[in-house]
């Protein structure tokens, strides 16, 4: 703001600040708010500088190639090997088969609460996904070990139910919440003028729904399923109690390791300064790049849908 | 054993003869943190430790015996908990060794396996997979699940080195604990396990190895051949702590063996 | 009047939950000529024209009784299919309302609902609606443009195009040019006046001089009443209903 | 004349599709159904009031989770302490004081990053850097700053959500009053706002009753009674859900693993209903 | 005019971002007077009088130039305590906002604001301002009532009685009544009259009649531009400007 009047000191006048100490809580708040604003980013430049500069070393030290391409994951051998491929591709696979269950439930239950079910049914689920949204990710596991993996062993006639197939299945449930409740806000902000017109055309709801509604909200649905990939690829203790944890290559029906869960099982047992535990903060560093590009690409999809 | 030195003397010795607990009242904190197998045996003399010294809270942590060791050498636990024997690396780093009990590694089966008795070499054969089927040792037609720890657990270095299968196990699943391996042998028909033999229970069946069946008196004889030390890390050259030293040799007192029978381990001070 | 009505209501009742918002409405709607529903805001004439084509069918708690014969047929037996009757009667609404499609996609929308799955024939019926919408030439070159790249009354236009890309036999506007700017208002009247050729039209407007303009018959409704139907001169010149002759005089609504 | 009937074809297409969408719901709440009933089924049998009331005990061989009940309560009173004023705090920053739009645009991209970050990534830069650089060991506290730095996005948001639906008028009216902006963000944007406050409150602490992982690694999963405050938050504790993980995968202990599992179900229950009703009453 | 105006404003111009909204506005308020400012939608009234209290200080983007004197002190300068202005310059707005709390606190929120802590001055303080606004006997049974669950118009004087709590010195009033059914909006113009024998008071509304009832002085803004001040009788009697009597004639606006 400016002033073009330079007027004399007005030392007399009643308008003149006298309150100091006023003035000065009011900076002191400004300040104040201003810092607890900042904490968040504080936060977020600390656990990326944290993450760089304890994964960086072992990555140096082994090669980033040999890291992220070898095969073979033998941290404690004699000649130990540290290649994470096998815990990248488990992460994709796993994740990709988690929203090969869990995207069609999810996208299919949300066009049904948001155009085909009644209000009270409607109501109804919605708490029952808040909920399920809701249960602790070691119940998830806990279920999944005492019931799943058993289940999976006898109905493929495995010698071990601990597989990929059953962290998937773990993984779609997970997820269902978040792909449901995101893409039924955006199917219900669909205009009611789209469905009007397809339905005057002479579509049935349905067709309206598939063909107009979902179209219109597929920016959201699309966020919806980064969303789910995000919370995926991030699932650590549910998984740990199903998938076995064999650092494998991936395979439906073999024990295998995810980046998440290669960190936590051996965190605790590697020694400190270590190849191997510098090595899982390597791993750490790769699943934060990771995430950083799933979040970059839900908020652009979000921006998009913000924009239209 | 696998090699372990005997139990080596405190690093500052404790007044000579005196029983632990028998000193004046203590008070203070102890931290020990480290081996999840030693769960059982920690959490029996922290019980009892309490009872004649109630001003000292000792804490457990089981996070794993990698990260025990660690804790003792930069001193966020007073003791760290090792259940195997520790590295040339780490003694060299400034810690010392001492053993407290012994365990046996039992080797668990699902108690609908007809098969009772394994020698060390099908063991090792099973768990480098060149037996994948129970019939090949006596039992059922079955595949064989072989199920083990995470690298980096002191039960899982105890046994491929008893075993030498360093490096060459087959594992159809690394679980992170003693217990997680009991439930999957327990759910699992085909499933083999090693284990803490202080964490069998009745839902899993252990093997006899080599005919002699895993009992507290077998693993002392040693005639019960897969078995490791489990030890207290402690700085070489800083004298523990009044409490800490008071709970050192209340672990080390033979009078207090019952302790470690109650929780299935054979005591190191007899 | 015409020989035989394409349209013909009786005795039309309707209720919205409790709230009655037709009364007894009688109407015959002539083939081929352009009718208008007028009468002042909340008057019954959108609820009128949504019963024609069974739009009300989707609002919840809606009463309906009485007739209304399409071509002879009860629209509301239980035996007729809705999609089939809101394909013979098609649509237009007060706000613009395109598909987030191309324009393409927007005017085939109806023809692929129905079946059609050729390219050739898509690609005919496109042109031919716009065309029929008189819009052809101004979106030709960018057929595959979003829709809601278009100016508002082009955007109607292209709604217009897409409800006679299935071929209706009448084609309902409520207030089509209420959201749009004199000149895209006039296009369209041009657009109506074009089309009464071959196709049966109902339009709600809110303006006189539009429903004089463009309409043979016009029908006036005053509280979910029909007072007044009758050829639109003769509505206008000589009404019999002294709240008719209020009405279009300005006097009140 | 002739009604004609839709082709085979959309019938089917209308049918399937349909049907797909029912049985879709219907998957969804059977899910919620049977993990709801076979955790209570398991559960509550094991869940004893000896259970509730104890410390675990090795000589006597009995299992209580009286002491991660306390470390539960402990970490919530302690995270809540700690981030709703800096949550509230930034939230107040972002809606009432800030003014360049660059610097919102920062912070939220912040808070939007940490809201994706999985929180076994909290946990192992909580463990590297209180445990271990801070050499504060495996301890409550160490727990407690590592769920801040999680939490703080879930604060924000819902703070800032109901900041937004303060009218603008109750800000010009205490402005126009002479009030500065302190006094007036103080006495009537906040307690305009408290709703959203405490939805934010009992989203969170749904959050800190499910956090196994960074739990983990930082507060750590100890079982035992302490006998004052600085003990508590000094030492190792295992929250409700960290100790379902340890008695079910450590000690095998699935019976005990399920009573704790319906014990957390029934507080997710309460704890979802709270945050339905107080949003309801948000919306008002 | 009177000899001394309590505010003078001289040469000013406001841009919202690049938008100019005021043009070099002179205006000369006079102590102890209803002034009425008049105008069109959107040609800077409000914004006129929010510059009299710097309650534009909040708008981002806002540039002001040239002076505002509030009793010989020029108010945009630097070192003026802005909390201390609005304390000498009152403000109405036009819907009701009274903040959600009881009547009483809603009332003694400026004494307690600017320092008035003991219960007994605060009570009177409270009765005082609500006698003041009229409002005494309508309330003085529920003061610990939300003062949400009044009437629109007993809300309005809550808020005018919030505003003379702070015993300002100037009171603005923006459309203070457009909001109100007519019995209130006739309470508050007899309030208004009632008041200026205590203050100075500058009104913005939209209706004639009521700036003719009410005002003493009138100004009539167009495009952000001051075209005609001076005395109510004589504005709207003898209109110097064409473009003034267009506006009070109704032939635009
Ligand atoms: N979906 C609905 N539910 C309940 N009442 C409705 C609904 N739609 C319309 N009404 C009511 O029915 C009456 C007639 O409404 P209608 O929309 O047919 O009026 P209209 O003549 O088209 O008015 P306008 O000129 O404003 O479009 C009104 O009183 C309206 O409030
Ligand atoms: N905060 C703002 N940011 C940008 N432009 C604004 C802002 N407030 C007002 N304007 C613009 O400044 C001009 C004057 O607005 P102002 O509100 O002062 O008009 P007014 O005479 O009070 O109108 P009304 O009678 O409708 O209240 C208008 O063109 C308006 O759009
Ligand atoms: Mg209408
Ligand atoms: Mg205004
Ligand atoms: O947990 P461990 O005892 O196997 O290290």
């Amino acid at each position: 703001m400016t002033t073009n009047t330079p007027q004399a000191a007005q030392a007399n006048s009643p308008l003149v600040k006298k309150r100091g100490l006023r003035e000065l809580l009011e900076r002191g708040m400004n300040v104040l708010f201003f810092l607890c604003g900042l904490v968040a980013v504080a936060f977020v430049l600390f656990i990326t500088v944290y993450l760089i500069i304890s994964g960086l070393p072992a990555i140096q030290e082994i090669g980033l190639k040999d890291f992220l391409f070898g095969t073979k994951w033998a941290s404690t051998a004699k000649e130990p090997e540290f290649g994470i491929l096998p815990f990248i591709l488990t992460s994709v696979y796993g994740t990709a088969g988690a929203m090969f269950f869990g995207v069609p439930i999810g996208f299919l239950t949300a066009v049904f609460l948001a155009k085909l079910a009644h209000p009270r049914v409607a109501a109804v689920i919605r708490t029952a996904v808040d909920l399920l949204a809701g249960i602790p990710s070691v119940v998830y596991g806990l279920i999944g070990m005492t019931v799943l993996v058993p289940a999976i062993r006898v109905a493929f006639g495995l010698s071990s139910g601990a597989t990929l197939f059953a962290a998937m299945i773990v993984l779609a449930v997970m997820i269902l919440p978040s792909i449901i409740s995101v893409s039924e806000t955006a199917l219900k902000a669909v205009p009611k003028e789209y469905e009007e017109a397809s339905l005057a055309l002479g579509a049935t709801e349905i067709e309206t729904y598939f063909r107009v509604s979902v179209p219109a909200a597929s920016s959201g649905i699309a966020a919806a399923v980064v969303l789910g990939i995000g919370r995926a690829i991030g699932e650590a203790m549910a998984i740990m109690m199903v998938a076995g944890n064999v650092p494998n290559m991936p395979s439906l029906f073999k024990s295998v390791r995810f980046l998440t869960t290669a960190i936590a099982s051996e965190m605790s047992y590697a020694s400190y300064g270590s190849l191997q535990r510098n090595a899982l903060f390597s791993i750490a560093l790769v699943l934060f790049l990771f995430i950083m590009l799933i979040n970059v690409l839900l908020n652009t999809l979000l921006k998009r849908k913000k924009n239209k | 054993g696998c090699g372990a030195p005997a139990a080596t003397q405190s690093p500052s010795q404790s007044p000579a003869g005196s029983p632990a607990g028998g000193s004046a009242a203590l008070t203070g904190k102890v931290v020990t943190n480290g081996s999840t197998s030693m769960e059982k045996v920690i959490g029996a003399l922290i019980e009892q430790f309490k009872t004649v010294q109630p001003g000292v809270t000792v804490t457990y942590d089981p996070t794993g015996s990698g990260t025990g060791v660690e804790a003792a050498k930069n001193g966020t636990a007073d003791i760290g908990l090792a259940s195997r024997a520790l590295k040339d690396a780490e003694k060299d780093g400034g810690l010392t060794e001492t053993v407290i009990a012994k365990d046996g590694i039992a080797i668990v089966v699902n108690p609908a396996n007809g098969v009772e008795d394994l020698t060390v070499e099908q063991i090792a054969r099973i768990a480098r997979g060149e037996i994948a089927n129970w019939s090949e040792v006596g039992g059922g037609d079955a595949e064989i699940a072989f199920i083990g720890r995470e690298a980096g657990s002191g039960t899982r270095g105890a046994f491929e080195e008893i075993t030498e299968t360093a490096d060459v196990c087959v594992y159809s699943q690394e679980l992170t604990s003693t217990g997680a391996v009991v439930t999957a042998v327990a759910t699992t028909p085909g499933a083999i396990g090693y284990v803490s033999l202080s964490s069998v229970d009745d839902t899993v069946k252990a093997l006899k190895v080599a005919g002699v069946a895993p009992s507290e008196a077998t693993v002392l004889d040693g005639t019960y051949a897969i078995q490791r030390p489990f030890v207290f890390a402690t700085k070489t050259d800083e004298p523990l702590s009044e409490a800490a030293q008071a709970f050192y040799d209340f672990a080390m007192d033979s009078a207090n063996a019952e302790l470690y029978a109650a929780a299935g381990v054979v005591p190191a001070a007899n | 009047m015409d020989a035989r009505p394409i349209i013909a209501a009786r005795d039309l009742n309707l209720w919205y939950g409790a709230a009655q918002a037709l009364y007894s409405v009688d109407m015959d709607i002539p083939e081929k000529q352009v009718t208008a529903l007028i009468g002042p805001s909340g008057c019954g004439k959108s609820t009128f024209l949504k019963t024609l084509d069974r739009m009300n069918d989707l609002v919840p708690g809606i009463k309906i009784t009485g007739s209304v014969q399409y071509r002879g047929t009860e629209i509301y037996d239980s035996k007729v299919d809705v999609t089939w009757l809101r394909k013979q009667i098609g649509m237009v609404f007060q706000k613009p309302n395109p598909f987030p499609m191309s324009i393409y996609d927007n005017i085939a929308y109806g023809p692929r609902t129905h079946g059609v799955r050729s390219k050739s024939r898509l690609d005919d019926v496109v042109e031919k609606s716009l065309r029929g919408a008189a819009i052809w030439d101004e979106v030709k070159d960018r057929l595959k443009k979003s829709a809601l790249s278009l100016s508002g009354g082009q955007q109607q236009r292209v709604c217009i195009a897409r409800a006679l890309a299935v071929e209706p036999d009448i084609l309902l506007m409520d207030e089509a040019t209420s959201a749009l700017d004199p000149i895209s208002t006039s296009k369209i009247e041009d657009l109506i006046a074009d089309l009464k050729k071959d196709y049966t039209i109902v339009i709600v407007t809110h303006n006189m001089q539009q429903a004089t303009r463009v309409s043979d018959k016009c029908a006036f409704f005053l509280l979910g009443r029909l007072i007044e139907f009758g050829d639109t001169t003769e509505l206008f010149s000589v009404p019999r209903d002294k709240r008719t002759e209020d009405y279009i005089t300005g006097r009140f609504g | 004349m002739q009604m004609e009937r839709r082709s085979a074809r959309r019938v089917l297409y209308d049918r399937v599709l349909r049907g797909l969408l029912y049985f879709s719901a219907f998957l969804t709440c059977a899910l919620l159904v049977v993990l709801i009933g076979y955790i209570f089924y398991r559960g509550l049998p094991n869940v004893t009031w000896e259970l509730l009331s104890t410390e675990p005990s090795v000589l006597r061989d009995v299992i209580g989770i009286l002491p991660n009940i306390i470390n539960t309560l402990a970490l919530i009173f302690g995270t809540l302490l700690i981030v709703l004023p800096l949550g509230v705090g930034a939230a107040i920053y972002l809606n009432e004081y800030a003014r360049s739009r660059r610097m919102v645009e920062i912070i939220e991209f912040a808070t939007e990053t940490l809201t994706g970050i999985p929180s076994i990534l909290f946990g192992l830069v909580g463990m590297l850097f209180f445990c271990q650089v801070l050499g504060w060991g495996s301890s409550i506290r160490a727990g407690i700053l590592t769920l801040v730095i999680m939490i703080l996005p879930t604060i924000v948001r819902t703070t800032q959500e109901s900041l937004k639906t303060v009218p603008a008028s109750y800000r010009e009216a205490a402005l126009g009053l002479g009030s500065g902006k302190w006094r007036m963000v103080r006495t009537v944007v906040i307690p305009s706002s408290i709703d959203g406050i405490v939805t934010g409150c009992i989203l969170s602490i749904g959050r800190i009753v499910g956090e196994s992982a960074a739990l983990l690694f930082t507060a750590g999963s100890a079982s035992i009674l302490v006998g004052n405050l600085s003990d508590l938050l000094g030492n190792s504790g295992g929250s409700l859900t960290v100790a379902l993980y340890m008695y079910s995968m450590e000690r095998g202990k699935i019976e005990v693993g399920f009573a704790i599992a319906a014990i957390l179900m029934v507080l997710t229950l309460l704890i979802n209903l709270a945050a339905k009703w107080l949003g309801k009453k948000l919306k008002k």
